[in-house]
């Protein structure tokens, strides 16, 4: 490394790793804070802890996902799926209040919260609390500035600004996309994401472009480490080139994707009183059934619902995802404000394309991730939504 | 074995007892003084099958180690054929807990009329046994509720 | 809260004061005490006073079994104006303070169901009783002297009643004795009269060789399904006289009512008193029935009684009071082979032992054994023939058949009178006396009379040419003993009627382990089922003799003329009621319903955008529902809950019950 | 290439809709690839003749649909009734959730419907499929394969692959052999298919497990659920007006499955609710985006209730009584039952 310093600050930021090594690779990340990576499983590719098990000659166990597309996001390893917030007790006649903080700490995306306390005791108590996600898409990658502007804007959710503070995120290309993507279509550009350490492969290196300060730190402390300097290889001459026909031709399969011409032009700030009326909702909406499949698996949901439970022993006031889809969303005392599956149905839709970017600055709440294409038990989805209406049907 | 106590651990049974038949036969044996352990708790319904599936998973949620369900044999129900119900839904009850691998052993329907102190005691004294064997319920609990009962005892000791 | 210490038989193992003092710290309480006996006329005041003082909403009585004083401490809140179903028992003593014995678990048990009990009463709500009319009509199943007698003293109060009796002819069993202990009065005597008054009066309704099909509805307001089985002669038409019976070509069928010692025709008349006197024609053994060919009866019936082509009838008819009084049958001796039963005709059972000695019996009241029709010179009797018996034999009964002993007696006594040479024996275990006049005539047949009480069991007994070997051994002077006998009588045990379990479910009754019908308690409501307007009288409860018979007869008479007298019954208000915004009209309730208390009608429901919906709910008849929670369980919306037993009460119950300390 | 072919159901719903027996008409709509297929509702005969499609993609069961469809016409709905739609049909039906009088039932044939989910996680990015008498031919947008990816061509053409119609076939449609049991208005066609799996082969692969086993493998299927309640809000036996799991009396009621115990308590109770009721359609299988083999434990429930109180198949008629809701005097004690499912699988 050090011989390297004379070189341009764009090259010192810039590393490779041959892919048979990544294995070694997740080995010291995972020694700086709990790792996760995309995972191939029965039911799609998720991200997991890795909990990289050294087999024979450094081969791991746990294989990054050649797909790099999870069917849930990684929204919830800032925003969990259910997160304890604070404990009432009642003792006697006294009620005695304490902050959940601790869990806090702790918590990692595991909806096993659990399986997810118990495994914390065991780790290094200066990294606990330091997340590395490993392999986010692009699309993903973006969908956090959207939870950003959400959660981060004042007042502050200070849950997920802890844990979004210590992640370190190590973006990946996206060479494998579905059919049902169409990232692009929101100005997203799969072959080059953002991120703290953003990273493309091919089919012998994963390449490493350190963007934020963040990245800077966790790389190089990662090179001060013995033995990892055979592993993690500063680039050569031919490189760049290498990445920049990559990065070439991961656009061409991006641009001949099957939806990469869905436009977002007609929507935005401003297009409410277009669409709302609509009559095009009632057949869109008529065969929604109303679950949470889409709202759970989209990467920019950040919807949710505050509820206690009675242990027995104490009330434990947790927050976790809600839907919009669902009939009892935001329920007052004096009913729900949606009463109809069309309402439910057109709200979220319209939160996506037209409320969001309106208070957003233009930015979209959606990044064509596909992943409620890929989940709707119904097939209906933005997609139809956007072509429907913006095919004319909105005016 | 009498308020026994194996290796010091205490199961928590939960026991739901219909009015007419099981529930009289408790108190028979109270009557007889025929005892068995405290850790018995008895819940008093008007029928067996007042019993809900959801109320043995309740009970298992919130700390039970066995959960048992007495009630008038069958064809002696006081309500006809309430027990009926019960044996259907409680066999398939048990059986399907099995199948997503709760221990069967702890839960249990038991017949005991009226006139049976000697075979509540008896049948109490048997499932407490049982469920001391199996131990502490691992594979049906909320550790929510269990964690929390944990750190009351440790307080309170 | 209140704590009882119900003298020592809590506070001796329960530390009733560290009850009342963990209750006081509990949300929701108030106040907290304790008291020697809460039951009495002075606990209860404790508990009006404090409701009044503080106000209570709702009381938590530590004490006994609900079973034992709910009733009296809710009569006790109610007084001072709380309802009665803010009453919650936490029962520290039946299931707590008396089947525990280390004081500190028991304790602690005791505390952790008061605190269930806390936590149900939180939930709980005022409810009030629903009110149903009374049906003035009473029915009684069995037609033996219990029934006749309950349904003689229903009839004299003034109420209608119907018998239903499932053979040919009122009666029972006491129409085949021949003498009664301990007077040794003739039981057709004084029975017979009984069944004539029965017979004539107004207000009752004799439907024999009949059976009850089914039954619903509830106290008050039975609907009962009597089958009238087809005697294929019309009831009202034929005069009795016997004339069809004589003429009849199959005579070769053994006589029930003689037990099969003599035979009776196809067409009969069980026996000569039978009320009501009408023929029957036994459609097993009818030749016109089986085969069409015949018909010789209906050719001589002057009145033209006979009708082959009868159907069996099902009348329906609406009650307030129901009495099961179907009696018992002697066990049957099968499993008794040691005993030569079935090998020597000389072995008969006592009940075929009244039928030898019966004026109207296939004797002519001449006692001979029914072998060779010769006088016997030495009789033996055995007692406890399946009575008492080793449940680990497999055969006979664990109870004592209670009337044994005394007829014994009385049979012995009866040969004595009659052959005064004659060597009687009676084996016994015990010899059980207890009733008026009873040791008396005990010891008379013993000492008076000569008959030879030994304790003892017969082992075997073997048909040796003529007589019988019987293998004894005498326990009191410890030697085996033989004898030659020329008649064994048995004296059976005996059982419930076989009829009687059917019985029991379409009552929706309980029954005990034997087949016995259960009492609603063994002492303070013994004929009265738990069945509210279901009342018991005789032997189906129990073995018992005709005197007890009679005198649970009167009293389950009166029970129903209590019932009957009333106008307007309150019912359980612990019954099941529906949400309906939450219904979804699936039927399931309705399904499970033991009573029909459900039934489905179509309401008007707000949706949304100002319109109405039409949707089909549930709606339950409080005054057919019973309160048995079988619907609020099969419902899956949870719209169907019990009153004071709902599920979020159940499951607060659960709750803190394992809440508890391991 | 089904047994009914998309003309025929065309030109039944267009006449039914020109001739004013219906207005509103329920079956399957295009989307936007040949694998996307949505359950549709159409209101004219437009949209019926552009969108409406019938083929191997063809999952959605369409009978929920009427509860609230009825609803909205004076007219009958017309809906398309394949052999398993029909038995939740019965059901709703039998469970009183629709007028009959306002429906028009038509009974089609089925030779199966695919497994998306199966295809995706074979081919990985599809652009087609297609389907050639007992194969399948899927393309994929590009070879996944790293080796070939620098192959341009390959890429552009994307790689075909042919399945064995049997390798690509839903689960459910393996071991059906329905017929169509419902009491419909007009039969199109009631072919069905013959079973080529056995229904209670899953089943019993998890019951041979050890108990451990079994507790570890739910454990690991349930700890993916997200709660979404796709299952139940798809499935025809949830019809409630307010599901336990959303009324906060009922003291089950969650948003999320917050721990295992949640997880497994949700699925617990929805599979005892609907246990006696499911007419085994798959549906909660099928929708479920976590691939979580739900029905699996409703054949559980299924196969107990078969072997213990008699063959019943929910659904065969509108009449029948649910096994849960009914008892015989000689039911097996809960005693015995372990027992006695366990001589069952020996045999």
């Amino acid at each position: 490394m050090t011989s390297e310093k004379t070189k341009t600050e764009a090259k010192t930021k810039m590393l490779k790793i041959s892919l048979e090594k990544t294995g070694l690779l997740f080995e010291k990340l995972s020694a700086a804070g709990k790792l996760y990576i995309p995972v191939d499983g029965a039911a799609g590719a998720s991200f997991e802890k890795w909990d990289g098990k050294a087999g024979e000659a450094n081969k791991f166990e746990m294989k990054m996902s050649s797909a790099h597309n999870t069917v849930k996001s990684a929204k919830d390893v800032f925003f969990p799926q259910t997160e304890d917030l604070m404990r009432f007790r009642v003792n006697g006649k006294k009620i005695e209040v304490t902050d959940c903080s601790d869990y806090l700490n702790n918590s990692n995306n595991s909806n096993n919260s659990d399986v997810a306390r118990a495994d914390n005791s065991a780790q290094n108590e200066k990294t606990a609390n330091n997340i590395i996600l490993f392999g986010v898409r692009a699309c993903d990658v973006k969908s956090f500035e959207v939870l950003d502007r959400v959660f981060l804007s004042e007042p502050c959710d200070t849950y997920y600004k802890a844990r979004r503070e210590r992640t370190v995120i190590f973006s990946m290309a996206c060479a494998a996309p579905r059919e049902t993507c169409f990232c692009t279509s929101f100005g997203i550009d799969p072959s080059c994401p953002e991120g703290d350490v953003s990273c493309i492969a091919d089919g012998k290196y994963i390449y490493f472009e350190i963007k934020s300060e963040k990245g800077e730190r966790l790389m190089s402390s990662l090179s001060d480490m013995s033995d990892i300097s055979d592993i993690l290889e500063s680039i050569g001459d031919s490189d760049p080139e290498s990445v920049a026909s990559r990065r070439r031709e991961i656009k061409r399969r991006a641009e001949r994707l099957p939806l990469s011409g869905v436009s977002t032009e007609p929507f935005g700030a401003g297009t409410t009183g277009r669409y709302f009326s609509s009559p095009a909702w009632e057949e869109l909406s008529a065969t929604c059934l109303g679950c949470g499949a889409c709202t759970f698996v989209c990467p920019t949901c950040q919807c949710y619902d505050i509820k206690d439970f009675d242990t027995g022993e104490s009330v434990v006031r947790y927050r976790c995802w809600d839907s919009c889809m669902y009939s009892d969303f935001t329920k007052m005392s004096a009913g729900q404000p949606r009463l109809t599956r069309l309402e439910r149905f057109r709200q979220r839709f319209m939160h996506k394309l037209v409320y969001f970017p309106e208070n957003n600055d233009g930015l979209f709440s959606c990044v064509g991730c596909g992943r409620c294409l890929a989940s709707c038990p119904v097939n209906m989805n933005i997609v139809k939504v956007m072509k429907k209406l913006g095919g004319g049907a909105g005016d | 074995m009498q308020d026994k106590q194996i290796n010091g651990y205490r199961p928590k049974i939960a026991a739901f007892c219909c009015n007419w038949c099981s529930y009289a036969g408790a108190d028979l044996a109270g009557g007889n003084r025929l005892s068995y352990p405290c850790d018995v708790k008895i819940i008093r319904v008007p029928c067996s099958c007042r019993v809900d599936p959801i109320f043995v998973l309740r009970a298992f949620r919130r700390g039970a180690d066995g959960v048992i369900i007495c009630g008038c044999h069958p064809g002696d129900c006081h309500y006809t054929s309430g027990n009926y119900h019960t044996r259907r839904r409680m066999s398939l009850l048990f059986s399907f807990l099995d199948y997503l691998g709760i221990e069967r052993e702890r839960m249990r329907v038991e017949w005991v009329s009226a006139s049976e102190g000697a075979k509540f005691a008896a049948v109490m004294n048997d499932f407490v046994s049982e469920i001391s064997k199996l131990g502490e319920n691992r594979r049906l609990e909320d550790v929510r509720c269990k964690e929390q009962t944990e750190t009351r005892l440790s307080e309170e000791r | 809260m209140f704590v009882c210490h119900c003298g020592t038989n809590i506070a001796g193992t329960v530390d009733v004061e560290a009850v009342a003092d963990a209750m006081k710290s509990e949300s929701g309480v108030v106040y907290s005490a304790t008291y020697q006996y809460m039951c009495s006329q002075s606990g209860q005041d404790i508990i009006k006073k404090a409701i009044r003082d503080y106000e209570l909403g709702g009381i938590v009585v530590c004490s006994c079994s609900p079973r034992m004083h709910e009733a009296t401490f809710r009569k006790a809140a109610s007084s001072v104006g709380m309802n009665p179903y803010m009453v919650e028992i936490a029962n520290i003593r039946e299931q707590c303070s008396w089947v525990h014995k280390n004081r500190e678990d028991a304790t602690s048990k005791a505390i952790t169901l008061a605190r269930a009990a806390v936590a149900k009463l939180k939930l709980n709500f005022p409810l009030t009783p629903g009110e149903s009319g009374v049906t003035k009509r009473a029915l009684v199943i069995g037609g033996g002297i219990a029934g006749i007698q309950t349904a003689l003293d229903i009839a004299d109060a003034g109420y209608k009643v119907d018998i239903v009796e499932k053979s040919p002819t009122i009666g029972g069993k006491m129409a085949q004795l021949d003498k009664t202990f301990p007077t040794l009065d003739c039981a057709a005597c004084i029975l017979t009269p009984k069944m004539v008054d029965a017979a004539q009066n107004e207000n009752i309704r004799i439907f024999s060789y009949s059976e009850v099909e089914s039954v619903s509805g509830y106290v008050g307001n039975f609907t009962v399904t009597v089958k009238k089985k087809a005697r294929y002669v019309k009831e009202d038409v034929c005069t009795g006289c016997g004339l069809c019976t004589e003429k009849c070509p199959r005579k070769k069928i053994p006589s029930e009512f003689n037990l099969g010692m003599d035979n009776r025709s196809a067409v009969y008349i069980p026996f000569a008193q039978a009320v009501p006197k009408v023929a029957v024609i036994d459609s097993e053994h009818c030749m016109m029935l089986k085969e069409n060919k015949c018909g010789v009866c209906s050719k001589v019936c002057t009145a033209g009684a006979i009708d082959y082509t009868q159907k069996d009838e099902y009348i329906e008819e609406k009650y307030g009071a129901i009495v099961v009084a179907t009696g018992y049958e002697p066990i049957s001796l099968e499993r008794f082979g040691e005993y030569a039963r079935g090998m020597s005709p000389d072995v008969i059972t006592s009940l075929e032992f009244e039928r030898l000695t019966s004026a109207a019996g296939p004797t002519h009241g001449k006692l001979v054994r029914p072998s060779d029709k010769m006088k016997p010179n030495t009789v033996v009797f055995v007692q406890c023939v399946g009575s008492r018996c080793e449940p680990s034999l497999g055969k006979g009964k664990e109870y004592c058949s209670k009337i044994c002993c005394m007829y014994t007696a009385k049979h012995a006594m009866l040969t004595k009178e009659k052959y005064p040479d004659a060597e009687v024996y009676v084996f016994y275990i015990d010899v059980r006396t207890p009733g008026k006049n009873f040791d008396e005539f005990y010891r008379r047949a013993a000492e008076e009379y000569g008959v030879k009480y030994i304790k003892g069991m017969v082992g075997k007994i073997t048909p040796d040419g003529e007589r019988l070997n019987v293998s004894a051994s005498d326990l009191i002077c410890r030697k085996k003993l033989e004898i030659k006998a020329d008649l064994v009588v048995l004296a059976a045990a005996i059982e419930p009627s076989p009829t009687a379990r059917a019985l029991a479910t379409k009552l929706a009754s309980s029954m005990d382990t034997n087949g016995f019908f259960t009492e609603a308690h063994p002492k303070l409501r013994p004929v009265e089922s738990p069945t509210a307007g279901v009342f018991l009288s005789g032997a189906c409860q129990g073995p018992r003799d005709i005197p007890e018979t009679v005198a649970q007869a009167g009293a389950a008479a009166a029970k129903v003329i209590g019932l009957l007298s009333k106008e307007r019954l309150t019912a359980n208000p612990c019954v099941a009621v529906c949400d309906e915004e939450m219904c979804s009209g699936c039927s399931v309730c309705g399904n499970v319903c033991p009573y029909g208390a459900i039934t489905y009608v179509e309401k008007e429901f707000r949706v949304p955008g100002g319109r109405t919906k039409a949707r089909r709910v549930a709606s339950v008849n409080e005054a057919v529902c019973q309160g048995c929670g079988c619907c609020a369980v099969a419902c899956m919306s949870g719209a169907m809950e019990l009153k004071g037993f709902m599920s979020s009460q159940i499951m607060a119950e659960v709750d803190a019950i394992c809440r508890t300390s391991r | 290439m089904q047994r009914t072919d998309r003309d025929a159901l065309v030109r039944r719903a267009v006449s039914l809709m020109n001739d004013g027996v219906c207005d509103r008409v329920l079956a399957w709509r295009r989307g936007e690839f040949s694998s996307d297929v949505s359950p549709g509702v159409f209101t004219d005969t437009e949209s019926v003749e552009k969108e409406l499609v019938r083929n191997f993609f063809c999952g959605a069961n369409l009978s929920k649909y009427l509860i609230s469809e009825t609803e909205k016409t004076e007219k009958k709905v017309l809906i398309f009734l394949r052999p398993c739609d029909s038995y939740s049909f019965n059901r709703l039906l039998s469970e009183h959730k629709f007028n009959r009088e306002k429906v028009y039932a038509v009974a089609v044939g089925c030779d199966g419907t695919a497994d998306i989910g199966k295809l995706k996680r074979k081919c990985g990015a599809l652009s087609d499929i297609k389907r050639r008498g007992d194969k399948i031919i899927a393309e994929s947008l590009y070879e996944t394969n790293e080796e070939n990816e620098e192959n341009e061509e390959n890429e552009a053409n994307g790689a075909e692959r042919v399945f064995d119609l049997e390798d690509v076939l839903s689960e459910r449609c393996l071991s059906c052999n329905l017929k169509n049991r419902a009491d419909c208005d007009e039969i199109i066609s009631d072919g069905g298919r013959d079973a080529v799996s056995e229904r209670f082969f899953e089943v019993r692969r998890i019951e041979n497990m050890s108990s451990e086993e079994r507790y570890e493998f739910w454990r690991g299927e349930f700890s993916r659920c997200i709660r979404c309640n796709a299952c139940r809000d798809v499935c025809p036996a949830c019809t409630c007006e307010k599901c336990v799991f959303s009324n906060p009396s009922s003291g089950v009621e969650n948003k999320a499955a917050a721990n295992s115990f949640e997880e497994s308590m949700f699925h617990i109770i929805r599979a005892f609710h609907v246990a006696g009721r499911c007419t085994d359609c798959g549906e909660c299988s099928r929708v479920c985006p976590q691939s979580i083999p739900l029905h699996l434990l409703n054949r559980k429930l299924i196969k107990d209730i078969n072997i213990l109180y008699g063959e019943y198949k929910s659904g065969e008629s509108v009449s029948q009584i649910s096994p849960l809701n009914s008892w015989t005097e000689n039911d097996a004690d809960p005693s015995e039952v372990a027992e006695l499912l366990e001589r069952s699988r020996s045999k």
